[in-house]
């Protein structure tokens, strides 16, 4: 869907159901004032995220992509985290050399009872992406893109 | 170049990789028909066959397309989920009846479990009739066995009722239908007429024992060889899974039947529908313009790939 | 067809590009030009760079049978526009205009002459409903113009003359161009072709151009090697048809395949196709996109079945299909255009020469 | 040469335990070795192995899981097989690993470059190597190369030049060639301004034509029929003729790569439009060293790294909100 | 797919700052949607009828309500479309309370905003498919961790109702903190009195199984069907042969040994039975005063022995059990107050935590109940109680009120007086809390009938100065600055989580808080529960509280155990991993980074191929993001799901 021209650039959000989405919703719940631009997806787990979620995400034109999840240690399934860890931060490394400016991308761990974090966070995140700018696009296909379908 | 001079010239023995000549190309008229757009049609009705199969029943939306449609027993049709994809089904409901177009969809890939979220009222694509049909002409006057296992009883439905649409023009007509349990079995609404009827003699069997089924138990090859139907003067109509089909088609020559008067319908993946797209062939036949309806005979001669 | 001959003229290097971009005012101008490490066709630019003969590392197919294309979109509309029970409206793309391939080999233009019957619909000739053309690929055919280069040499992956072809063949053709020094000489084809000529810097060419030409063409093919006797190759359509179940000499044959669809995509009369649906829930289309029969996933069936799970039994496929059944419903054509490319860029330098000489061989010898 | 014939004896020798050898063959033009699968003695005497071949034997290994079969390694293709035992895809017992020095392999590529302005690769009628250059039969006469010049990046980069964990090792070992910084080329071209570098893959995309050979052509590439490329479910790519779809492809088979990639680089080799499909996967492999100190096919004690985790990450800096 | 898309105005949490009709409207041309409204409030009960006679009405065959976040309603909604016959999964949630209106008051962004979601949620609901829960069996078993006065209750409670119990205590004892008390407020009562029969009761409970000096070392399984091995610590005494007679206290040399049970208030011996009322009454061996292994030769407690129960070569030792639910009943522990420079920092024996001044207090403390300062053994007549330590300061990072000090430092002072009677005592507090039943009435007696001084004041410094220790302070009511001559301090040191808690909550699966405190699953309606199925808490695991809550809590958590394993068998949540077996390479990867060993290879046909045990499978989908051909999915959060979100978003 189209971002409100001028006033929002478009954020997506992959946080886990145990920890960081609740911990948006304790941010919610104590009324800590947000910027509007973030669309949060809810995941299980930060394991369940994909890292080519990021990239979908990335390269059908969000213009940045914020991932949270339990603590180390915290994860409800133990080690789901530590795996999301290691492969975000991996992933990471493919933005750079693909021309997307890493800074589009970050991951964090905010805990249920973390509201003020995580309004924290989502002020920061959103500052360093409209300080970025919309994304630059990779082209779809004329015959997606006639119709709408294409990226962005 | 017209198909007889096409003919005339291969008759002739053109060399191999001998062409048209320079410049040459095929006509382009602005208003050749597109065979790949749907129909647009309405579901009217469904039916809860079994948890695995729906029936549907649809009308085309356009009045005038859906009086004009003309298709014999045994053709086959696309489906479209717009959005998701098309899939082959048999128009399961005979020419003979025209109020809406039955087909009966089994759920397995995307298109199918699409297909099976439809309610009445909703919007799907037909792109039918495609394919050959049954040789009913051929079949006049002789005694037809119908042989159906599981899904596969839907083409065989729309011979069938065809036939009993112009039950005069043949002989004795069986039917052997069989399913793994009675849960399985579809058009299970019409089996106790078809059970009852004085002009067609059905067998139902399942693979195993089921309470309170008081039919034959039993593989459907075993079936058949009890009831043993005589070869003489008779077509065998068959279609089911390829194991069934493979045991069948040993069990009735061993009854008697000759290659040619043993008929089957083949299912291959398809898109086009229209024999271009390339992957439903068997060697130089494609099913989805040569078939999907095949002799025994044709299939011995064609290679092996099934 | 028509049988008045036509003059053929000769265009300088030096006017080429003007000649060129005098064409692309009235038609889509495609190209070949150099990008990386391949030879693409692009649409014409400036016109520049073409004075030197380039190879394609693609065939010109796309032209006519686009990599990927809408059959169609569709939009749901009125109030509930979402509902599946909405009205839905399919639209048609619109056609592109006329286009012109320049710089094509003899063997790419070869190469649609077989889809020129399927696409026409022979192959439905036997079907009740009708014979069903195709409207995309027939209208681009009947707009695009082909200007062949005559090859100057061959290569030893090329073996178009094995199949009817040669490195000048105008089959197919409406222009044949052939390298002299200097310039171009062209000539017409067919009339399409010779609507081509009328530009001033395409001038009457002189006999002794005429004659270079000629000697060219004659020098590129004799750079061919031997070809085996039409009368032998065409044992390929009984051979591959007698080793259909010989599944020894068809694991042999693809041990080193890697099942991938390079051969299929570089492939002039490669002409198979996918059909797949891309949507938001309210607009999409109906795409049609390449395919390859070398894929494993082309003849898998919704219930898990597939009738060509091996990669034996899907190179046997190919190879069958351009050597055997194809000729068979196409008056003994070979789908197969000679152009060499599924040799020359298999990873794993798989030659369909050999497979098919060997199958020859070995079905002799059963 | 002399380590062509001990091969082919060692072959010989080998072969009646075993279901076939895979090794190379005469391609279908000079520049190129082609796979060949021996199974008789007579086979032997074709067997190639040198500059010419290219292709990594270890691509075909799985196909064959639970049959005996002999394997000719260079040292990347052994990396290869290192990284397939590892994930247990092949078995260790089931193979015959025969080793020799490899001192680099041609880019193909390259040579038809620089032998442009006199002819075409597929023109030439032979070529031979004669010690560090190569000699190339045209059609206006013999001329000469040297093999540096033509040799491919992955081997000036290469530290692992002698297949390891071979059951036969055939030859002298030879040293790598002068170290030099394994990512340069990457940092290079990080340079560039992102506009520039996404500019860059969208032109060098552009000319896909989503044939996979790349995905084909590589022996970690175990989902073989079952990739995700064409799924619909998980339907991640459309079939339209884009650059984002056909770029998310790479992407997608980077990732799969991640931490498992040796850079045999068989996958840029393959693709015939001739897209530096490689790089993709070494900013992985760059990572993946970084922050795991790991390197596929040659670690064999530890576990792929994105398979694993450990609950401090030293390595992995977080960024502090 | 008929959806049906319900928007919340939740009174004015959401109207207040979004166009509740308008994203509704722009609902109604979202793909597949069929009817689309608004509602006042959705949850209440004429909401849930609406939606159920709109599922009725419009045939819907799923449904979207964009309301507050689904960690609240979900269930709700779930029951509600499934009352409509529908499937319960065919149902989605959009956050437009929490993550919306709550959080910003720009109506235009707030309202695309809301729409966007409920796009989102229509995207994933159209891909959602009818999962059915499966049944299995439980076992009828519970494990109680920690035997302190919440987990004997806990214990009591379930084991009264037919459960099994087994409890486990990590000292040698249980009765926890409350067994160290004297008396208890506001009554002022024996607390071992109260505690004691409760202990008794427990080892003689038939249905309860004592593991004391033991420690939960893993947990595997599920709710219903844990695996729990528990590490029985050596205590170099054989509990079977052990009578509790006390000879070898009696025999032992080491008579310098720290005592855990009296805070260390004097010495004790290396062999030990903590207190006389220990449940079980057995004697252990502190290995690290014990001088046969300090010294390598002793061996007196062998010796005099008359059942020959000591074993010095006694190991650790594991039993496993099965259980089908657990409460986590593990306590609290003091914090440590000496990072107080200003209160000596431990350095003056004479200031004391009030956990070791109720052991002086005790008539069976190591003082026998006469209140002696530690330093020279003098009765004190002038006390000084801090309030606050290590409470409610954030400069010590323990910015929470512990609860009970208020409480029991006017308990102190009371007992001070009862015990002393010349004494003064002298309260330095913040703010006094005493907000339970009679709890301030009490705190009044101790400053009208008992004189304590109560100073509203911070303590500044403590210094030793002839003999006492004079408390420099500041008197806020007074403006005054104030010092007392002590001749003992007394700290009311806050609590903390018990040390240990994080590791075992990793064990348990369960979440803790910054300070360690147990996570319950819901503050106000699931105090007991966690977010992992079966695992309940009791006590102050779970944040700091009295006696009396700790024994509500204690029985609420017996309730929910007893409600749930009252079940024959439980459903498992059907949102788990579901392999596609034809698409299915069998390479195992999947298997390797299951954190529950949920995947096991199968064979089929002579290939591997992965399968998920549906029971054990806890559904965190990290399977899901491994496999590269994504041939497992984790239902109801499938790839094409989650990607229809993201498209939905970014695309469309």
């Amino acid at each position: 869907m189209a971002v409100m021209q001028g006033k929002e650039l478009r954020i997506v959000g992959f946080l886990c159901n145990w920890c960081s989405y609740g911990g948006a919703d304790t941010a919610g719940v104590g009324r800590f004032a947000q910027p509007t631009d973030l669309r949060i997806v809810r995941v299980p787990c930060s394991g369940r995220i994909n890292p080519l979620f990021i990239l979908k995400a990335l390269t059908s034109g969000a213009d940045g992509v914020l991932v949270s999840g339990c603590h180390p240690r915290d994860c409800h399934y133990a080690e789901g985290n530590y795996y999301a860890r290691r492969r975000l931060e991996v992933m990471r490394g493919l933005l750079p050399v693909l021309g997307i400016d890493p800074g589009r991308f970050e991951y964090t761990w905010v805990s249920a009872s973390e509201g003020q974090r995580w309004q924290h966070v989502v002020e920061e995140f959103t500052k360093q992406i409209h300080a970025l700018g919309p994304i630059g696009r990779f082209p779809d296909a004329p015959e997606l893109a006639s119709l709408g379908l294409g990226a962005g | 170049m017209s198909k007889a001079q096409s003919a005339a010239q291969s008759a002739a023995g053109t060399a191999p990789g001998k062409g048209p000549g320079p410049g040459a190309r095929p006509a382009f008229a602005g208003d050749l028909p597109n065979p790949y757009l749907p129909m647009p049609a309405t579901v009217i009705e469904v039916i809860n066959e079994s948890p695995s199969i729906k029936t549907f029943r649809l009308v085309l939306n356009d009045e005038r397309a859906m009086r004009d449609f003309h298709f014999e027993p045994g053709q086959v049709g696309q489906l479209s989920m717009f959005g998701v994809g098309e899939s082959t089904f048999v128009i399961n409901s005979p020419p003979t009846r025209k109020d809406y177009l039955q087909f009966s969809v089994m759920k397995a890939g995307e298109n199918t479990a699409a297909l099976h979220g439809l309610s009445a009222g909703d919007t799907v694509g037909v792109r039918a009739p495609l394919g050959n049909f049954f040789p009913y002409e051929s079949m006049k006057g002789k005694d037809i066995v119908f042989i159906g296992g599981g899904i596969g009883m839907a083409p065989l439905r729309t011979l069938l009722l065809f036939m009993l649409d112009t039950r005069k023009d043949y002989g004795r007509i069986r039917l052997l239908y069989g399913a793994r349990s009675p849960q399985d079995m579809a058009f299970s609404a019409e089996l106790p007429d078809w059970l009852v009827r004085g002009d067609l003699e059905t067998v139902l069997t399942i693979d195993r024992e089921a309470e309170g089924w008081e039919h034959k138990v039993g593989l459907i090859p075993n079936v058949l060889l009890e009831m043993a139907p005589a070869p003489e003067n008779c077509v065998a109509v068959t279609c089911g899974p390829p194991i069934m089909i493979k045991f069948t088609l040993q069990a009735l020559e061993k009854l008697g039947f000759a290659p040619e008067q043993i008929v089957t319908t083949l299912e291959k993946r398809m898109k086009c529908g229209i024999g271009i797209c390339g992957r439903c062939n068997i060697g130089d036949k494609y099913v989805c313009v040569d078939g999907p309806v095949f002799t025994l005979a044709q299939l011995k001669g064609m290679p092996n790939e099934l | 067809m028509s049988d008045r001959s036509f003059t053929p003229a000769f265009i300088s290097f030096k006017a080429l590009s003007g000649w060129l971009r005098a064409l692309a005012q009235k038609a889509t101008v495609h190209a070949p030009r150099r990008e990386g490490r391949a030879v693409v066709y692009r649409e014409l630019g400036d016109g520049q760079g073409l004075e030197s003969f380039l190879r394609p590392t693609e065939s010109a197919k796309h032209v006519l049978f686009p990599r990927s294309e809408a059959l169609f979109s569709f939009q749901r509309q009125g109030e509930a526009a979402g509902a599946a029970s909405g009205k839905i409206r399919l639209q048609e793309p619109e056609g592109e205009g006329p286009a012109i391939i320049f710089g094509a080999l003899s063997c790419d233009a070869r190469g649609f002459l077989s889809f020129d019957p399927v696409y026409d619909g022979c192959g439905t000739a036997q079907a009740v409903g009708g014979i069903a053309k195709d409207p995309y690929y027939l209208r681009r055919r009947a707009n695009t113009s082909i200007i062949v280069r005559a090859c100057k040499s061959a290569l030893n992956t090329c073996f178009c003359h094995w199949v009817g072809g040669g490195p000048a063949s105008t089959e197919g053709a409406d222009l044949l161009a052939t390298d002299l020094e200097g310039g171009l000489l062209l000539s017409p084809c067919s009339e399409a072709g010779a609507a081509l000529l009328e530009h001033p810097d395409c001038v009457p060419a002189l006999p002794e151009q005429i004659a270079a030409a000629a000697a060219l063409h004659a020098a590129a093919e004799r750079s061919l090697g031997e070809a085996p006797p039409a009368g032998e190759l065409a044992a390929s359509r009984a051979a591959l048809l007698a080793l259909f179940e010989n599944s020894e000499f068809w694991q042999r044959q693809s041990a080193q395949c890697l099942s991938c669809g390079a051969c299929t995509y570089l492939c002039p009369t490669c002409y198979c196709f996918n059909i797949t649906d891309e949507s938001n829930g309210i607009a999409g289309a109906r795409l049609r996109s390449w395919d390859s029969c070398m894929s494993a996933l082309f003849t898998l069936e919704a219930s898990g079945h597939n009738p060509r799970a091996a990669k034996a039994a899907r190179l046997k496929n190919r190879v069958g299909h351009k050597f055997s059944y194809y000729p068979a419903i196409h008056e003994g054509r070979f789908s197969c255009c000679g152009c060499g490319r599924c040799i020359k860029s298999c990873p794993s330098s798989v030659d369909i020469r050999k497979i098919v000489l060997a199958a020859i061989k070995e079905a002799a010898h059963v | 040469m002399a380590i062509e014939q001990e091969l082919q004896a060692a072959v010989k020798a080998a072969l009646p335990e075993l279901d076939c050898i895979i090794g190379w063959g005469p391609g279908p033009d000079a520049l190129r070795d082609a796979p060949l699968f021996l199974r008789d003695a007579a086979d032997a005497d074709v067997l190639r192995a040198g500059f010419f071949s290219v292709n990594n034997p270890a691509l075909f290994l799985p196909e064959y899981k639970g049959r005996k079969i002999g394997v000719l390694v260079k040292g990347c293709d052994a990396r290869s097989v290192g990284q397939l035992l590892l994930e247990g895809l092949v078995r260790r017992e089931d193979l015959f690993v025969i080793g020799f020095p490899c001192s680099g392999v041609i880019d193909a590529g390259k040579a038809a470059a620089l032998i442009a302005d006199r002819c075409e690769a597929g023109e030439l009628r032979s070529v031979r190597e004669q010690g560090d250059s190569i000699v190339l039969e045209g059609p206006d006469g013999a001329f000469s190369l040297a093999k540096k010049d033509v040799r491919a990046d992955k081997c000036e980069r290469c530290l692992f030049p002698n297949a390891m964990d071979a059951d036969l090792f055939v030859g002298e070992k030879r040293a790598p060639f002068a170290e030099l910084d394994e990512y340069a080329d990457l940092a290079a071209f990080e340079q560039a301004p992102l506009e520039e570098r996404m500019a860059f893959w969208e032109k060098e995309m552009s000319r896909c034509i989503r044939c996979y050979a790349c995905r084909d052509a590589c022996p970690l590439c175990v989902c073989r029929d079952q990739c995700v490329a064409v799924a619909r479910d998980p339907h991640w790519l459309s079939q339209a003729d884009g650059i984002r779809d056909k770029l998310f492809f790479q992407i997608i088979h980077a990732s799969h790569l991640a931490g498992r990639c040796t850079g045999c680089g068989e996958c840029e080799r393959a693709c015939p439009m001739g897209i530096p499909v490689l790089l993709l996967k070494r900013a992985l492999s760059r990572r993946v060293e970084t922050l795991f100190a790991y390197r596929a096919g040659i670690d064999m004690q530890g576990r792929p790294p994105l398979l694993t985790f450990s609950l401090e990450e030293p390595r992995i800096k977080e960024r502090d909100w | 797919m008929r959806i049906g898309v319900f928007i919340c105005h939740c009174g004015s949490n959401i109207a207040g700052t979004v166009d509740c009709a308008g994203v509704a409207a722009q609902a109604a041309r979202f793909p597949d949607v069929a009817y689309s409204t608004d509602i006042m409030y959705a949850c209440a009960e004429p909401g849930q009828d609406a939606i159920i006679e709109a599922i009725r009405e419009h045939g819907l065959t799923g449904v979207v309500v964009a309301s507050c976040t689904p960690r609240m309603h979900e269930p709700t909604f779930r029951r509600a479309v499934e009352r409509a016959g529908l499937n319960r999964y065919m149902f989605e949630m959009a956050n437009i309370r929490e993550h919306v209106s709550w959080i910003g008051k720009d109506m235009d962004a707030n309202t695309n905003k809301a729409a966007e979601l409920v796009r989102m949620a229509v995207a994933k609901l159209r891909l959602n498919r009818e999962l059915t829960p499966k049944s299995f069996p439980v076992t009828k078993r519970v494990l109680v961790i920690g035997g302190g006065v919440a987990g004997i209750q806990a214990a009591l409670d379930a084991a009264d109702a037919g459960l099994e119990v087994v409890l486990v205590e990590k000292e040698p004892s249980i009765g926890g903190k409350m067994a160290k008390l004297d008396k208890t407020f506001p009554t002022v009562d024996c607390s071992s009195c109260i505690l004691g029969p409760r202990m008794v009761d427990v080892a003689q409970h038939p249905k309860i199984t004592l593991y004391a000096a033991a420690e939960v070392e893993s947990v595997s399984g599920y709710v219903g069907n844990f695996s729990v091995r528990i590490r029985k610590k050596a205590t170099c005494v054989d509990w079977d042969k052990c009578t509790g007679c006390g000879l070898c206290t009696e025999k032992c040399p080491s008579r310098k040994s720290y005592d855990r049970f009296n805070e260390g208030v004097g010495p004790t011996t290396a062999i030990i039975i903590p207190f006389p009322q220990a449940i079980p009454k057995k004697a252990s061996i502190e290995r690290e005063f014990c001088r046969q292994f300090t010294r390598g030769k002793c061996g007196v407690c062998a010796k005099v022995c008359p059942t020959g129960a000591i074993d010095y070569d006694m190991q650790d030792s594991f039993v496993e059990v099965e259980v089908g639910g657990i409460v986590a009943a593990t306590g609290y522990d003091l914090m440590d107050w000496t990072v107080y420079e200003e209160y000596g920092g431990g350095r003056y024996p004479d200031v004391i935590t009030s956990l070791q001044y109720e052991r002086l207090l005790s008539a069976s403390g190591p003082t026998g109940g006469h209140v002696r300062r530690p330093s020279d053994g003098a009765e004190p007549r002038d006390v000084v109680f801090i309030q606050c330590v290590g409470s409610r300061d954030p400069s010590v990072g323990r910015p929470y009120c512990s609860g009970f000090c208020c409480m029991y430092t006017a308990k102190q002072a009371i007992l001070t007086k009862d015990h002393i009677p010349d004494s003064q005592s002298y309260v330095f507090y913040m703010d006094i809390r005493s907000p339970g039943k009679g709890y301030d009435e009490f705190t009044r007696r101790v400053q009208e009938e008992y004189q304590a001084q109560y100073i509203r004041g911070r303590v500044s410094r403590i210094y030793p100065s002839r003999g006492k220790l004079v408390v420099c302070g500041a008197d806020t009511l007074m403006g005054t600055q104030v010092e007392v001559a002590a001749d003992l301090v007394v700290l009311a040191v806050g609590g903390e989580a018990a040390h240990g808690a994080p590791q075992l909550a990793e064990k348990l699966r369960i979440s803790y808080d910054q300070y360690g405190f147990f996570m319950e699953g819901h503050p106000k309606l699931k105090p007991v529960e966690t977010n992992t199925a079966g695992v309940f808490l009791a006590g102050s695991c779970q944040g700091l509280k009295d006696i009396p809550s700790s024994v509500a809590q204690g029985s609420a958590a017996a309730a929910k155990v007893i409600g749930l394993l009252s079940r024959d068998m439980l459903e498992s949540d059907p949102q788990i991993a579901q392999v596609t077996v034809s698409r299915c390479i069998g390479c195992g990867k999947c298997i390797e980074v299951c954190p529950f060993k949920a995947i096991q290879e199968i064979d089929l046909r002579g290939q591997p191929r992965a399968e998920v045990i549906e029971t054990v499978c806890q559904g965190c989908g990290v399977c899901n993001a491994t496999c590269p051909q994504g041939a497992i999915q984790l239902s109801h959060f499938t790839d094409n799901q989650i990607l229809a979100e993201v498209e939905a978003l970014c695309r469309f």
